[in-house]
C-alpha cells in the first residue's frame, strides 16, 4: 500500500529539486517563475496527500485555492516580466538591482 | 507490489525526472514542456489519492491555461540565453549541496518513522459512487463560500493587473473618447475674438 | 460715600488715562492734557478731602474689599482699601505733587512728539501710586509696586529713539526685579506663615510668631520675622534706590523731567519707605532687620551724596541727592523713627519736586541743555526759578525754618538716640552727610545761577523766564517747602498723629527721647547743634571753591584723582553690574544653550542616537544588494535553517 | 450635570466635520474657505460657551459626560465628561482657533483651505483630548493631534520645516509609545480603560513607579520639560505663526494636563518618592532655559524658551504637592500649587499666543525673525508697539496681567515646600523681565534700525482684533482670576485630596 510518508518524500524530493533550480537558474526569471510552480506543486502534493489519508476535505480545499493564487501569480509575474522585457530587453535578474542600498 | 504501488512509482519517478529537466534545460521552452510534463504526473498521484476533480482541474485549467500563458511568453521574448545560462557550473556544488541537505532533512522529518503506515493507516477506498466533486463542490460553496468568493476577486484583480501592465498606449493611434464628445460646449469650439478694425492705409 | 469717594480717587486718574492713551487722535493733545488733569483734579480734591477728614475730623480707619481677587485654599486675595492718617497723607501728597506736574508738563513738553502718550503715562502713574498707597494687602502693593514701575519704565523709556533711554528704562526695570525678586518672597513667607495676605490680620498675627525660627540654610534658625523683614526690604531698596539697589536711579533722568519730580523723586522712590513704615508692627519685632535698614540707609545717604558733588548734570547732582535724601529716611525707619521717615518723605516729596521742576525750567531755558558747565549767571534771567530753586536748595540742607530742616534734624537726632547694632556708624554717616548735601546743593545752585553767564552767549539771547505754567507749579511747591515742616512736625513727629497706624516698641521709641515743646524751640535747639554748622560750612565751601576760587576745584580734582576716579565711576557698580551680571548672565546663557542644548541634548542624545540609527542604516544597506537572488537565497538558507533546527532538536 | 444635547461631542466633531467640508471647498474660492471654517470656529465657540454658564462649580464629578459603547468586546466606551481642570483648557482651545483662524487671514495664500481645514481639525482633536474620559480615546485623539500639526508646520513652515517636523514627531510619537504600553498594562490589570477606574486601582509600588515613567515620557516631552524640550523651540521656529499659536497655547497644555489627570491620580506614591526628580526638572527648566532665552537671536526661538521656562512653572507647581503634605508646620498650599499650575497654563496660553502673533505680525512683513533684523519699530507701528511691550509685561509676569497671576500662586506654595524652591523659582521675576523687555528694547526701540522696518505699516484692523481680544482676555484674567479659580477649585480640591491618600 501506499503510505503518507511516500507521498510526502515524493513532495519533499520535487521541492528540493525546484530549490536547486533556483540556485542553477538564478538569473532567469522564467524559470524562477516555473521554479515556483514546481514548489507549490509540491505542496499541493502535501496537501492532497493529507486529505486522502486523514479523510478531511479540507486540504482539497487549500489546494483549490493555491492553484488559484498561482494562476493569478503566474498571470501578474509573467505581466511584470513582459513590461519588464520591453523596458529593459533583457530579463536577466543581475540586471535588475534598483533596490540596491 | 501492487499495481497502485507500481502507478505510485511510475507517477513520481517520471514526475521528478521531468523537474530535473525543467531545471537543467537550456532553451526555455524545453523547460516549459517538461514541466507540462511533471503537471500530468502529478495529476496522475493525485488520481492515486482520489482526488479527482482537482487533478483534472490541475490538467484542464493548469496545464491547459497556465503552461500555455508560459509557453507564449517564453516564445514571445527575444532572449539572449547565454547570458542567463551564465553560472549554471559554478553553482552546480551549491545547488546539489543545499537540495541534498534540504532532501535529507524533510525525509527525516516526514520518513516512514513519523508519517508511514504504523502511524496513518491507508484508507479504505471510496465507493465506486462516490464523487469527489460533489464532497468538494458542497464544502466550497456552504463552509468556504466567503474564501471563494475573495479567491474569485483575487482572479479578477489578477486579470485586471495583467492586463493593464501589458497594455500599451500607441501615442499613433486615433481613437475617439465619447466621454469628451459628449460633453462638448461651443466655446470650447469656437471662440469670438474681438479685434481692433484696422485702419485702411 | 467713603466707598465713591476713595473709589473716584483711584479710578478717576486710570479713566484720564485710558482716555488719553486710547483716543489720542480723537482727543488732540488739548483734549489730552485736560481730561487727565481733570482727572487727576478730582483725586487731588478727594484726596485732600479724605486727608482733612482723617487729619483733623478724626475720622475712623477705613478697612474695606473693594473685590475679592481669588480665594484658594483657605487664602483669601482682594483688593480693598485701608484708610488711615498714613494713607491719607500719602494719598495728598501723591495726587497734589502729581497735579502740579501735570500742569507743568502743559509747558515743559509743549513741543515734545508723544504728547498725549506722556499725559497718559503720568496720570497712569498717579493710579499706580495710589493703588499701592490705599492697599489693604500685600497682593495689591505688589500691584501697585509692580505698576509704578511699568510706569517708571515706559517714562524713563519715553524717548524711545535714545539709545542711553532705552537703555535706562531696562536697567531701571530690572533693577526694580531685582528688589521684586525679594518682595515676592517676603510676601510668600508672610502668606506662609501668617495664613493671610491682609495687613490688619497678618499684624495681628504677627506677635506670637516673634519667636518662631525657620532653617533657611542648613541647620541655622534664622528668626523668621527677620526673614520677612529683610526679604521685604530688598523689595524697598529696589524701589527706594538703597545702596547696591540704586543704579537705576541716576539713570533714570534719561526721562523728561517732569517724570524725574514726580516719580524719581517725590513718590515712587517713597513707597519703600511707606512700605517698610506700613509694615512697622513686623519690622518692630526684628531688630537685625532694623539694622540692616539703618545701615543700608546711612551708608546709601553718605556715599550717594558723595558722587553728587562731581556731577555736571544739572538733574543727576538732583538725582543723587536724592539717593541720598532716601538713605536719610531709611535710615529713620532703622531706628524706628517711622515717623520722622515720613515726615522727611513728606518735606522731600515738595522741595524735591520744586528743585527737580526747577531743574526743569533751567532746561527749558537752555533749549534742553543740561550739563551746568554750559550754565551760568541764569539768576538775571530767570527770576521766579531763581528765587524757588534757592528755596528748594535751602529747605535741602536744612536751612532753620526750611521743611527739610525739621525733618532732618529729627532723624539725625533719632538715629542718635537709638541702641541697635549701627546706629553709631549710622549716626555719623548721617552727620556727615549733612556737610556734603550742603556742599553739593550750593554748587550746583552757585554755578548755575551765579557766575558771568551762560557759556556759549547765543544761549544766553534766548534764555529767559519760563511761561506761566511752568512758574505756579513752582511757586505753589515753594509754600510748602517752606512752610510744612514748621507746622507738621509737631502732630506728625511728636503728636498723636500716627497713633495706632505706626506701632513702636517702647525700648525702640528713638523719638519719644527727644526733647520737643514746640516747633518754634526745635528749631532754637537745632541751632545749637553741629548739624547746623556743617551744613553752613558746606555752604560757605561750597561758594569759595566754586565762586571765589574755581581753580581750587579742578586742583583738588587732579590731586586726589584717584578718589575724583572712584567718585566718577560711582565706586564701581555700574561697572560691576555690567560686567559680572549682565556679562555673566549672558556667558552663562551662551554656554548653557551651546554647550548644554546644542552640543549635549540635540548634539549627543537627540541627533546622536539618530545619527547612530543612520549609521546603523548605512551598514546594513551592504546587505540590501538589490538582488533578487541573493534574498531568495537568504529565504532558502533561512528555511534549511529552520528545517535543521526542526532535525536536530 | 448633562445638558439635554451631546455639548462635548458637538465640539469635538463640529469643528472636523466643518474642517473637511472647507477641505473639500478646495482652493478656487479661498475666500468662501476662509470664511466657512470662520463661521465653524465661531460656532464652536459659541457652542462652548455652555461648558461655562452650565457648568456646577461646587462639585468635582465630571459634568456634560456622554457614555457610548465603542468597541464592546474590549470594553472601551466613548466616554466624554469634563470637569473643572479640563473645562477652562477646552475653552482656551475654542477661543485660540477663532484667532488663529482670523490671523492666518490674508497670511497664507498658499492652499488655504487646507491649512484652515488642518486648524479646524485640530480644534476638534484637542478638545477631544481634554474630553475624553476613556484612556484609548484619549489615546487615539492624543496621537491624532501630532498630525494635523505635523502637516501645518512641515507644508506651510519654514526652510527648516523637514528637520523641525521629523524631531517634533519623533520626540512626541516616542513619549506617547510608553503611555500606551502603561495604558494597556492597566487595561488588563483593571479590564477597564476608564480613567477614573484607573484612578481607583490599586497598584504596587513597582508597578507605580514604571507606569509613572512611561507617563512622565509621554506628558515631559509634551510639556516639554528640560532636557527633552529641544524639540519645542525647533518646531516653533519652522511653524508658521498660526501653528506656533496653537503648539504654544494648547499643545503644551496636553503635557500638563495629562499630569493632572494620569500621573498624580493615578500614581500618587511614585509621584511621591519621584517628585524631587521632577521638581528639579522644573527648577532647571525655570533657571537654565530663562538663562538661554537670554542669548537668542531668534524672537520665536526667544519666545519658545521662555515657554518652557513658564512650563517649569506649571510643573512646579504640581509636583510641590507632596513635600507641602509633608512639611507639619504649614497648612494648605496644596491646592494652591496645583492652581497656580492651571492658572499658569491657562495664562501661558494667552501670552504666549499673543507674543508668537506679535511677532508673526512682524514676520509678515519683513519675513525675519532675528532681532538684529529690527529696531526702533515704535516709530512706524506704534499701536503694535504698544501690544507688544502689554503682552511682553504679561510674559514677565507684571501684576494685573494674566502672567502674574499663575507665578505668584506657584510661589507662594513652592515656597512652602522649601524655601529655596521658591528662590529659584523667583529668579524668573528678573531673567524673564531680562531676556523679554531685552528683546523688547532692541526690536520695539530705539532709532529705525533699517529700511526694512521704516517701511513697515502698523497693525491693520484684522491684526488689530486678533491681539485686542487678547489683551483683554490677559487684562481680565489678571484683574479678576476669581472666576477661573472658582470653576477648578473643586475638582483640584479633590485631586489634591486623591492623591494625599497612598494607594498602596
Amino acid at each position: 500500500m501506499i503510505a503518507l510518508s511516500d507521498y510526502l518524500i515524493v513532495a519533499a524530493i520535487l521541492f528540493s529539486v525546484s530549490v536547486a533550480g533556483i540556485f542553477l537558474n538564478r538569473k532567469n526569471v522564467l524559470l524562477l517563475l516555473m521554479c515556483i510552480e514546481l514548489m507549490l506543486l509540491a505542496v499541493n502534493i502535501n496537501f492532497i496527500a493529507f486529505s486522502h489519508f486523514l479523510g478531511d476535505v479540507a486540504g482539497q480545499i487549500f489546494v483549490f485555492f493555491i492553484l488559484t493564487v498561482a494562476a493569478a501569480e503566474a498571470a501578474i509575474g509573467l505581466a511584470i516580466l513582459v513590461v519588464l522585457f520591453r523596458s529593459r530587453r533583457t530579463i536577466n535578474v543581475a540586471d535588475l538591482d534598483a533596490l540596491k542600498g | 507490489m501492487s499495481f497502485e504501488k507500481f502507478l505510485f512509482y511510475l507517477f513520481a519517478a517520471l514526475m521528478i525526472g521531468a523537474a530535473l529537466m525543467v531545471i537543467t534545460r537550456r532553451n526555455p521552452v524545453h523547460s516549459v514542456l517538461f514541466l507540462v510534463l511533471a503537471f500530468f504526473n502529478a495529476a496522475g498521484l493525485w488520481m492515486l489519492a482520489e482526488a479527482e476533480f482537482l487533478a483534472i482541474a490541475l490538467v484542464l485549467v493548469y496545464v491547459g491555461a497556465v503552461m500555455v500563458l508560459f509557453l507564449f511568453v517564453v516564445m514571445m521574448l527575444d532572449i539572449n540565453l547565454a547570458e542567463l545560462r551564465a553560472g549554471f557550473v559554478r553553482n552546480m556544488p551549491v545547488a546539489l549541496l543545499v537540495a541534498v541537505v534540504m532532501m535529507v532533512e524533510l525525509a527525516l522529518v516526514l520518513g516512514p518513522s513519523r508519517f508511514g503506515l504504523d502511524q496513518y493507516a491507508a484508507p479504505a477506498h471510496r465507493p465506486a459512487d462516490y464523487s469527489n466533486t460533489t464532497e468538494l463542490g458542497l464544502a466550497l460553496f456552504t463552509r468556504h463560500l466567503y474564501a471563494f468568493e475573495i479567491a474569485a476577486v483575487i482572479l479578477l484583480v489578477g486579470i485586471v493587473a495583467a492586463i493593464s501592465l501589458t497594455l500599451r498606449r500607441r501615442p499613433d493611434s486615433k481613437y475617439l473618447d465619447p466621454g469628451r464628445q459628449v460633453t462638448v460646449k461651443a466655446r470650447d469650439r469656437l471662440r469670438v475674438v474681438r479685434m481692433q478694425a484696422e485702419e485702411r492705409e | 460715600m467713603m466707598d465713591y469717594i476713595l473709589l473716584a480717587i483711584v479710578l478717576a486718574p486710570l479713566a484720564g488715562s485710558v482716555i488719553a492713551g486710547l483716543f489720542r487722535n480723537q482727543i488732540g493733545r488739548a483734549g489730552a492734557h485736560w481730561v487727565t488733569i481733570l482727572g487727576v483734579a478730582v483725586s487731588c480734591a478727594l484726596s485732600l478731602y479724605v486727608f482733612y477728614r482723617y487729619a483733623f475730623g478724626g475720622a475712623p480707619v477705613y478697612n474695606h474689599t473693594v473685590y475679592t481677587w481669588m480665594v484658594v485654599d483657605g487664602l483669601r486675595m482682594e483688593v480693598g482699601f485701608l484708610i488711615d492718617r498714613l494713607t491719607a497723607m500719602m494719598m495728598a501728597v501723591v495726587t497734589f505733587v502729581s497735579l502740579m506736574v501735570h500742569i507743568y508738563t502743559i509747558g515743559y513738553m509743549a513741543h515734545e512728539e508723544g504728547y498725549q502718550r506722556f499725559f497718559s503715562y503720568i496720570a497712569l502713574f498717579t493710579f499706580s501710586m495710589l493703588m499701592l498707597v490705599m492697599s489693604n494687602n500685600f497682593m495689591q502693593l505688589f500691584f501697585g509696586w509692580e505698576a509704578v514701575g511699568l510706569v517708571s519704565y515706559l517714562l524713563i523709556g519715553f524717548y524711545f529713539k535714545r539709545e542711553s533711554a532705552i537703555f535706562a528704562n531696562l536697567k531701571a526695570f530690572l533693577v526694580n526685579r531685582v528688589g521684586d525678586f525679594g518682595f515676592v518672597l517676603g510676601i510668600a513667607a508672610v502668606a506662609m506663615y501668617m495664613g493671610t495676605l491682609d495687613y490688619a490680620e497678618a499684624f495681628a498675627r504677627a506677635p506670637d510668631l516673634a519667636r518662631t525660627t525657620i532653617s533657611v540654610w542648613g541647620d541655622q534658625a534664622w528668626s523668621l520675622m527677620t526673614v520677612i523683614c529683610i526679604l521685604l526690604f530688598i523689595g524697598a531698596m529696589g524701589k527706594s534706590a538703597q545702596v547696591p539697589l540704586h543704579v537705576w536711579l541716576p539713570d533714570s533722568m534719561e526721562g523728561p523731567t517732569p517724570i524725574s519730580a514726580l516719580i524719581h523723586a517725590a513718590t515712587m522712590v517713597t513707597a519703600g519707605i511707606f512700605m517698610v513704615a506700613r509694615m512697622s508692627p513686623l519690622y518692630e519685632l526684628s531688630e537685625t532687620a532694623l539694622s540692616f535698614v539703618m545701615v543700608i540707609g546711612a551708608t546709601t545717604a553718605f556715599f550717594m551724596g558723595l558722587i553728587g558733588i562731581i556731577q555736571n548734570d544739572i538733574k543727576r547732582v538732583i538725582a543723587y541727592s536724592t539717593l541720598s535724601q532716601l538713605g536719610y529716611m531709611v535710615a529713620a525707619l532703622g531706628a524706628s523713627a517711622y515717623a520722622a521717615g515720613l515726615f522727611h518723605l513728606m518735606t522731600h516729596a515738595f522741595f524735591k519736586a520744586l528743585l527737580f521742576l526747577g531743574a526743569g525750567s533751567v532746561i527749558i531755558g537752555m533749549h534742553h541743555d543740561q550739563d551746568i558747565r554750559n550754565m551760568g549767571g541764569v539768576r538775571k534771567y530767570m527770576p521766579i526759578t531763581h528765587w524757588t530753586f534757592l528755596i528748594g536748595t535751602l529747605a535741602l540742607i536744612g536751612f532753620p525754618g526750611f521743611a527739610g530742616f525739621f525733618s532732618k534734624d529729627a532723624i539725625i537726632e533719632a538715629v542718635h538716640h537709638s541702641q541697635i547694632a549701627g546706629s553709631g556708624y549710622a549716626h555719623w554717616m548721617l552727620v556727615a552727610g549733612v556737610f556734603v548735601t550742603a556742599l553739593y546743593s550750593f554748587r550746583l545752585y552757585f554755578i548755575v545761577f551765579h557766575g558771568e553767564g551762560p557759556r556759549d552767549a547765543h544761549a544766553g539771547e534766548h534764555l529767559r523766564e519760563s511761561p506761566k505754567v511752568v512758574t505756579v507749579p513752582l511757586m505753589l511747591l515753594a509754600i510748602p517747602s517752606v512752610v510744612i515742616g514748621y507746622l507738621a512736625i509737631g502732630p506728625m513727629l511728636f503728636g498723636d498723629y500716627f497713633d495706632g497706624v505706626i506701632s513702636v516698641a517702647a525700648i525702640h521709641d528713638t523719638l519719644g527721647e527727644i526733647h520737643f515743646e514746640d516747633a518754634f524751640t526745635f528749631m532754637l535747639h537745632g541751632l545749637t547743634g553741629i548739624p547746623l554748622y556743617l551744613a553752613a560750612a558746606g555752604a560757605f565751601v561750597a561758594w569759595y571753591v566754586y565762586m571765589r576760587r574755581p581753580i581750587i576745584a579742578t586742583d583738588l580734582a587732579t590731586r586726589f584723582d584717584w578718589l575724583y576716579a572712584i567718585l566718577d565711576r560711582k565706586y564701581g557698580f555700574d561697572a560691576f553690574n555690567q560686567w559680572v551680571f549682565a556679562g555673566g548672565a549672558r556667558l552663562l546663557g551662551k554656554v548653557l544653550w551651546q554647550a548644554g542644548d546644542r552640543v549635549i541634548i540635540d548634539g549627543a542624545v537627540v541627533n546622536g542616537s539618530a545619527h547612530s540609527v543612520g549609521w546603523l542604516a548605512s551598514v546594513m544597506r551592504y546587505l540590501q544588494t538589490g538582488y533578487l537572488y541573493h534574498y531568495a537565497f537568504a529565504i532558502i538558507i533561512g528555511l534549511l535553517g529552520l528545517l535543521s533546527w526542526f532535525v536536530i532538536r | 450635570m448633562t445638558a439635554d444635547w451631546p455639548i462635548l461631542s458637538v465640539t469635538i466633531w463640529l469643528p472636523i466635520i466643518g474642517g473637511l467640508l472647507v477641505l473639500f471647498s478646495g482652493d478656487r474660492a479661498p475666500g468662501v474657505s476662509r470664511w466657512m471654517a470662520l463661521c465653524f470656529a465661531l460656532l464652536t465657540l459659541a457652542l462652548s460657551i455652555p461648558l461655562y454658564t452650565g457648568f456646577d462649580s461646587g462639585t468635582a464629578q465630571m459634568q456634560f459626560v456622554e457614555n457610548l459603547p465603542w468597541i464592546p468586546s474590549f470594553n472601551i466606551h466613548y466616554h466624554l465628561g469634563v470637569d473643572g481642570i479640563s473645562m477652562p483648557l477646552i475653552l482656551l482651545t475654542t477661543f485660540i482657533t477663532v484667532l488663529v483662524i482670523i490671523a492666518g487671514w490674508e497670511v497664507i495664500q498658499y492652499k488655504p483651505s487646507q491649512y484652515m481645514a488642518a486648524f479646524l481639525i485640530m480644534e476638534g482633536v484637542m478638545v477631544g483630548v481634554f474630553a475624553a474620559l476613556d484612556a484609548m480615546l484619549f489615546y487615539v485623539f492624543w496621537e491624532a493631534m501630532l498630525i494635523p500639526m505635523f502637516i501645518i508646520i512641515g507644508i506651510w513652515g519654514g526652510p527648516r520645516r523637514v528637520y523641525a517636523t521629523i524631531k517634533f514627531f519623533l520626540y512626541t510619537f516616542l513619549g506617547s509609545v510608553f503611555m500606551l504600553v502603561a495604558l494597556i498594562y492597566m487595561y488588563f490589570k483593571s479590564g477597564s480603560m476608564e480613567i477614573l477606574v484607573f484612578h481607583d486601582l490599586k497598584l504596587n509600588m513597582t508597578e507605580q513607579v514604571l507606569i509613572f515613567i512611561a507617563f512622565l515620557l509621554a506628558f515631559a516631552v509634551k510639556v516639554p520639560m528640560w532636557p527633552v524640550h529641544t524639540w519645542l523651540p525647533d518646531a516653533h521656529v519652522e511653524a508658521p505663526t498660526g501653528g506656533s499659536v496653537i503648539l504654544a497655547a494648547i499643545m503644551l497644555k496636553i503635557g500638563g494636563y495629562g499630569f493632572l489627570r494620569f500621573s498624580l491620580p493615578i500614581t500618587p506614591d511614585a509621584s511621591h518618592t519621584l517628585d524631587w526628580m521632577i521638581i528639579a526638572m522644573s527648577l532647571i527648566a525655570v533657571v537654565y532655559i530663562g538663562f538661554v532665552a537670554l542669548v537668542q537671536q531668534d524672537m520665536k526661538k526667544l519666545i519658545a524658551y521662555s515657554s518652557i521656562a513658564h512650563m517649569g512653572f506649571v510643573t512646579l507647581g504640581f509636583f510641590i504637592v507632596f513635600m507641602i503634605f509633608a512639611r507639619a508646620d504649614v497648612h494648605g498650599g496644596a491646592v494652591l500649587g496645583v492652581q497656580g499650575g492651571m492658572v499658569q497654563m491657562v495664562s501661558h496660553g494667552f501670552v504666549s499666543a499673543a507674543m508668537f502673533l506679535c511677532v508673526g505680525v512682524l514676520y509678515d512683513r519683513l519675513h525675519s525673525r532675528q532681532i538684529s533684523d529690527y529696531g526702533g519699530v515704535v516709530n512706524v507701528m506704534p499701536w503694535f508697539a504698544a501690544f507688544m511691550v502689554f503682552f511682553s509685561m504679561a510674559n514677565a509676569g507684571l501684576p494685573g496681567t494674566s502672567g502674574f497671576v499663575g507665578e505668584f500662586m506657584v510661589i507662594l506654595a513652592a515656597i512652602r515646600a522649601d524655601f529655596w524652591f521658591a528662590v529659584l523659582a523667583a529668579t524668573t521675576l528678573i531673567v524673564g523681565a531680562a531676556y523679554t523687555l531685552w528683546m523688547v528694547k532692541r526690536v520695539v526701540f530705539g532709532e529705525v534700525g533699517s529700511e526694512g522696518v521704516a517701511a513697515l505699516q502698523d497693525i491693520n484692523g484684522r491684526e488689530a482684533l486678533v491681539l485686542g481680544s487678547l489683551a483683554i482676555a490677559v487684562l481680565i484674567l489678571g484683574l479678576w482670576p476669581a472666576p477661573l479659580i472658582d470653576v477648578m477649585n473643586a475638582s483640584i480640591g479633590h485631586l489634591v485630596q486623591h492623591i494625599g491618600v497612598s494607594k498602596l
